[in-house]
């Protein structure tokens, strides 16, 4: 069996698993374990198409948060009835056509993630005409663009009251199915001669050029790449929380994000994979510092706010020791596995 | 628009600004030697005025000698920030610096809150900088007028350090070339606590006279002053001292400006701070005071 | 060595993660869940709304002969862990109604999850009038934005007898932006005239631009239905300049740190908003108030009392109920009629929304005094 | 004849510094050319002007006829004109393999989202680019290091690396930026035999820079001296060993 074969047959049937899995919690779990894994699912792709930027293309890119909102805004607006958009926008109508518009929700999110690309093509020119923190800086400040017109715009929008009444479309199917899809997609794209392009520019943008590389050409998709699945992304988002407002959009998503693909290993979707999962899990597991514990002879109440605290002390830690994250700019393979696993020398 | 309303404007901007340029100067001391964005100097403004307040409150001592001894306890708060959160990392990846500034700055803001809780309080404003007077028609709190003056003073006396002190140069040499620096045997910890110090330092002074301004202290006073900050900063062209405040003076006046003079369209306002600064990124990429790129082959 | 800290890493947060619930649930007490900013951006409600729920435990610790917990979630002023924090207390806690959350747009988010498990929810402070739409099981203790717009407009033109208004907006808050909308459409609608309307963000601290246009609009009234902390600002600012119009707002400027921070500059601001103690009729909010001063030593803001209204409208359904079923204490909740809560005498409206007096309070010598009450 | 290769008083100011001034060369198919000169004499800078990175402030970059002045780098390098670098510039962090891969990019027919779903005409070019850049390796004698990352090579191999990336572009015109810097004699000497070996292999024209002048008299057919952005000499290597000027120039580096 050729390693490209044996490497395909565990790929599927490591994604296998993964749904047998997501069935068990599905049938057996709680909601909460599905809710946690759907946040999961939903930071997964947002962090392995920002790494795309971030990490492959090794531009510091801040205004995924704009990706995200348009995304969410988008898809809401296409499933909402026309009957909770009358009671929605109580004050300023919507605007036509966006009141009459709905399509079914793959559509929505397709359109989501369509508004987003589009939205980045059209930002593009000026964030790449710069580079290093003065591109940091611009991204940032479309995000907050973003983030105003979102409160602004109230015909289209709502403005700061936000949507509500969304149908819950997200489920583990989808939330999962989309991570996978995302994974393999980007995954593909990184291993091709276009993502070598594009770890080019990161390594040396000058002798990239020389090699007849477009730096404009290749950042710009990748950035399209990476909007298109964040807007989809977006709209996941959109659907399990069923509300969205502008104020879920600030700059601190951002840094959510660049902290979950920077603590996995900034290059490394499989990083971003982990760092992902481990914000959705540990920012629920840390709660038990929040709670009030009672050791029999001592009683500690629970104080707000120990938990961001500690988060923050973990994530000081994890940085300083691990420089370069947790997975540096390695990623996982069957080899490694089954290497660690010991089965490699007996023949697979 | 009369001409008292565009005077009375011009005064508020150059306030305004001038406390922009004050905290810009710390991210761009800070950036010019590490090539850092310190997320966490915005909150060394809410340490400055939480420490300020305490010393008075607490302590019962004089603004007087409180708000200068609050200005050096944060000015070694920086030194702290440095030695803890960045000195351990000084050659990782820039990427892994930057996370550490946020996880530091998440941890400012939360420890404030466990510690102090998150309802605002209230910044005493002594009676010297209380009164006001009036200038061309125009009513003037006295304390608009002393900010642009006090960071003059400020700016005066860190380009005399800057420029004129050894460890001034030590500081520009490194800016200039970091390793050639450590490999000339000058103690680069040292200078980068020394810079540490004199940003925070001026950061306090920030935070205290935006404290006083805007008398209304909680643990997140310091973020949005902050992005402020480092929007100046960039905007004058990052790693440039002088360029700070102009930056600070130019994005105090627009965002004043703007809201002057097309009150409509005023909910507009924050968008258009970024416009402005992708704007003038469009024509000059490093910013107006900044060192064009140059194609090293 | 990287990768196996990763799989010794993965370990523990599963161990965390899948691990069995911690605590047994006593069989003596009744779990009510609380879900409230206790960090983030709106940090500062979440802590007033939860000493206020403390302190009615305290008045009320047991319903139907057991110990009342109350299990307070941190929601880090976010969407997405307000719906975790909600599912978090309605699966592992298991409790039996639910207070929070603090603002409307995460009341949003955690309401779906409680509706769908027939969990009825009282939430302080979620104004916005979308927040109970279309739901059974939400309710809340705070006026909708419509009818205190309103009822400022109504006062300023009646009491204040204000002929033209400049409207200052915090944009980025559905509150403000309710409020000022229906402010200005029944101010318009009863023949005064909107001379200026201009919009601010949460966060700012520089409002001089804004206010130059109201002083060359030169209002009868200025109104600002926003935060305590820029109100707080904004009226030190005006001041400043020398506009002497009056200032009308909302109860969410009505807090001790807005005196504290606003000095000389806000005397003569006028609030609608749910409480005053000098118009605490009933005995709850005398209990309330003494009770809360001895604890904090200082005066009780609204936002404590509507906490603690959430909390004994729950408590009181229970009671009525005589029943810990979802159900059972949501259509009891429905029927709640002239209970006495710290801030008035509240009936339940069919939508969810309480039905109580509206009071016009002012700043004067340093305090809140309270000025009229206002009828539903 | 005279439009494979020319450039006419090329002209680049900084600021008010004059880096190179009319500086003038035309090259024929198959040349073998070196540009010499003490430091700072603006060599590298003609190279620039050449492949885009810098703009001349006048004068003119025609290339088989056509004038390619002011092109952007990577349409320079399409053109068929590809360089190496004087301060070694590797994708230190991707394999050897990986780093001549790139080189194929430019001439790739599929595109990304045949890459992202795995089309079978992309892995089939995917194959070929893979063959091809171990043939260039395999000519550089370093095939063996295929799956090394390009930062852990030796000196004289990430040189020669820099040749195959450069190859790999199929250049009709490849400029070699002081190609022997760092090397060891015996290295030189090798490099010296491979570089007129790759020319007759893949008809390629080569101008060079380099400061080792055993290599470049012993190379070369033509040599064009610079001395502070002037032209100062241009001949065979007899004719500017001998030419006073450029002696002049040297003093003090008798090589």
């Amino acid at each position: 069996m050729s390693k490209e074969r044996r490497n395909l047959l565990l790929n599927i049937m490591g994604i296998l698993v993964l749904f047998v899995i997501l069935y068990l919690f599905n049938e057996y779990g709680t909601d909460y374990q599905i809710r946690i894994l759907n946040n999961m699912a939903v930071f997964i792709t947002l962090a392995v198409s920002y790494n795309l930027v971030n990490g492959i293309c090794g531009i510091l890119h801040l205004g995924p948060n704009a990706f995200i909102t348009i995304g969410a805004y988008t898809s809401a607006l296409l499933t909402m009835s026309a009957a909770e958009k009358q009671m929605t926008y109580i004050i300023v109508p919507l605007v036509w056509p966006l009141n009459v518009l709905h399509t079914p929700f793959v559509v929505s999110l397709l359109l989501g993630g369509l508004m987003a690309a589009v939205f980045a093509f059209a930002i593009s020119f000026p964030v790449f005409r710069v580079r290093g923190d003065y591109l940091a800086i611009v991204t940032l400040g479309f995000g907050e663009v973003i983030r105003v017109l979102a409160n602004a715009l109230q015909g289209v929008t709502n403005g700061p009251l936000g949507l509500k009444g969304l149908v819950p479309y997200t489920n583990l199917w989808w939330s999962w199915g989309v991570a996978v899809l995302t994974i393999i997609a980007i995954t593909k794209l990184i291993n091709s001669s276009y993502g070598r392009a594009m770890k080019s520019i990161r390594e040396d943008e000058i002798a990239a050029r020389a090699m007849g590389i477009d730096p404009f050409k290749h950042l710009l998709m990748a950035f399209l790449i990476s909007a298109f699945f964040c807007g989809v992304a977006g709209g996941l988002l959109a659907h399990l929380i069923t509300t969205i407002s502008p104020t879920l959009f600030t700059f601190f998503l951002t840094f959510n994000l660049l902290i979950i693909i920077v603590v996995g290993g900034l290059g490394s979707t499989t990083g971003a994979v982990i760092g992902a999962a481990l914000f959705a899990w540990g920012g629920e597991a840390l709660r038990i510092v929040e709670r009030p514990t009672d050791l029999g002879f001592l009683k500690i109440p629970g104080i707000p706010g120990m938990r961001m605290v500690i988060f923050s002390i973990i994530l000081m830690l994890v940085i300083i020791f691990a420089r370069r994250g947790i997975m540096g700019r390695s990623e996982f393979s069957w080899d490694w596995l089954l290497s660690k696993l010991g089965w490699k020398e007996k023949g697979f | 628009m009369t001409g008292t309303i565009l005077f009375q404007q011009l005064i508020n901007g150059i306030s305004l600004g001038s406390l922009y340029g004050l905290v810009a100067i710390g991210y761009t001391m800070v950036y010019g030697i590490l090539r850092l964005i310190n997320f966490a100097h915005g909150d060394l403004l809410m340490f400055a005025a939480y420490t300020a307040i305490y010393l008075i409150g607490i302590f019962t001592l004089p603004w007087q000698i409180s708000f200068p001894l609050a200005m050096v306890i944060t000015g070694l708060m920086g030194i702290v920030l440095d030695r803890c959160a960045y000195r351990p990392l000084r050659d990782a990846p820039r990427i892994s610096l930057l996370i550490s500034a946020i996880g530091a700055s998440f941890l400012l803001e939360n420890l404030a809150i466990v510690i102090i809780g998150g309802i605002p309080k209230g910044f005493p404003r002594p009676p010297m900088f209380d009164h006001v007077i009036t200038i061309l028609g125009v009513r003037v709190q006295v304390l608009t007028l002393y900010t642009p003056v006090i960071t003059i003073v400020l700016l005066l006396g860190l380009l005399y350090i800057v420029y004129r002190t050894k460890v001034g140069k030590a500081m520009r040499a490194a800016s200039k070339d970091f390793e050639a620096t450590r490999l000339m045997g000058i103690n680069l910890d040292r200078v980068i606590a020394i810079t540490f110090f004199l940003g925070s330092f001026l950061a306090a002074a920030g935070g205290i006279m935006w404290a006083m301004k805007y008398p209304q202290v909680n643990p997140f006073m310091g973020v949005f002053p902050g992005l402020k900050a480092f929007i100046a900063a960039v905007l004058g062209g990052i790693g440039n001292i002088v360029g700070a405040v102009i930056g600070g003076f130019l994005l105090g006046l627009g965002e004043i400006m703007i809201v002057a003079f097309f009150p409509e369209v005023s909910q507009y306002k924050d968008a258009f701070a970024f416009v402005i600064l992708i704007l003038v990124l469009l024509f000059r990429p490093t910013g107006i005071m900044g060192e064009p790129m140059i194609d090293k082959t | 060595m990287q990768k196996n800290s990763l799989l010794a890493l993965a370990l523990v947060t599963s161990l965390v993660f899948f691990g069995p619930a911690a605590q047994a649930t006593a069989a003596d007490t009744i779990k009510i869940g609380a879900y409230l900013p206790m960090t983030g951006a709106v940090a500062a409600y979440g802590e007033m709304e939860n000493a206020g729920i403390e302190i009615a435990r305290s008045m009320e610790p047991e319903v139907l002969g057991k110990k009342i917990e109350v299990i307070l979630v941190d929601t880090k002023s976010d969407k997405i862990e307000a719906a975790n924090a909600v599912t978090l207390l309605v699966e592992k806690e298991k409790v039996v109604g639910i207070l929070g959350e603090a603002i409307s747009g995460n009341t949003m988010a955690g309401n779906p999850i409680s509706e769908a498990a027939k969990i009825p929810s009282v939430s302080p402070t979620a104004t916005n009038p979308l927040v109970n739409q279309g739901k059974q099981y939400a309710f809340r203790a705070c006026f909708i934005d419509p009818f205190q717009g309103e009822v400022a407009a109504r006062f300023a033109l009646n009491e204040l007898k204000a002929k033209t208004a400049a409207v200052i907006i915090d944009i980025a808050q559905d509150y403000c932006v309710g409020l000022g909308n229906f402010f200005v459409k029944e101010f318009v609608k009863n023949g005064g005239k909107i001379v200026s309307t201009t919009y601010i963000q949460t966060g700012d601290q520089d409002f001089s631009a804004q206010l130059s246009a109201v002083q060359a609009a030169n209002p009868d009234v200025i109104y600002a239905p926003n935060y305590y902390t820029e109100d707080a600002l904004m009226a030190k600012q005006a001041r400043d300049l020398g506009i002497k119009a009056p200032i009308l707002t909302g109860d969410g400027a009505q807090a001790d740190a807005l005196i504290e921070i606003g000095g000389a500059a806000v005397e003569g601001m006028y609030f609608t908003g749910h409480f005053h103690k000098d118009a605490a009729t009933t005995e709850r909010s005398k209990q309330y108030i003494k009770l809360y001063e001895e604890k904090f030593k200082k005066e009780a803001d609204a936002f404590g009392a509507l906490g603690a209204d959430a909390y004994f409208l729950l408590v009181d359904a229970i009671k009525r109920a005589a029943s810990t079923d979802g159900t059972k204490i949501r259509d009891a909740l429905q029927d709640t009629k002239d209970f006495q809560g710290v801030s008035g005498i509240i009936t339940m409206g069919e939508d969810g929304n309480p039905i109580k007096s509206m009071v016009i309070n002012k700043v004067q010598d340093g305090k809140f005094v309270y000025v009229t009450t206002v009828n539903p | 004849m005279g439009d494979f290769f020319q450039l006419n008083d090329l002209v680049m100011q900084f600021g008010g510094l004059t880096a190179v001034k009319d500086f003038s060369i035309e090259l024929q198919a198959g040349e073998l050319v070196g540009l010499i000169g003490p430091n700072g004499a603006g060599k590298t800078t003609v190279f620039n002007m050449i492949t885009g990175f810098l703009t001349p402030t006048s004068g003119q970059v025609r290339w088989q006829g056509e004038e390619i002045t002011g092109f952007p780098v990577h349409k320079v390098t399409a053109q068929g004109i590809a360089r190496t670098f004087q301060n070694i510039r590797l994708f230190t962090d991707l394999t050897v393999l990986e780093n001549v891969m790139i080189s194929f990019h430019q001439r790739i027919r599929t595109f990304f989202w045949e890459a992202m779903l795995g089309f079978p005409t992309y892995r089939r070019e995917e194959k070929r680019i893979r063959e091809s850049a171990m043939a260039f390796l395999q000519e550089l004698g370093l095939a063996h290091l295929a799956k090394e990352k390009a930062g852990g090579l030796a000196y004289g191999q990430q040189r020669r690396l820099e040749i195959a990336r450069a190859l790999a572009t199929r250049p009709k015109l490849l400029l070699l930026d002081e190609p022997a810097a760092g090397m060891n004699p015996q290295e030189t000497n090798e490099l010296a035999v491979l570089v007129r070996e790759l020319r007759d292999k893949y008809a390629l024209t080569i101008f060079l820079i380099e400061h080792d002048m055993k290599f470049v008299m012993g190379l070369c057919e033509r040599i064009k001296v610079l001395d502070y952005g002037i032209t100062i000499a241009e001949g065979t290597p007899a004719e500017i060993q001998s030419n006073q000027a450029v002696i002049k120039a040297y003093l003090g580096e008798p090589k």
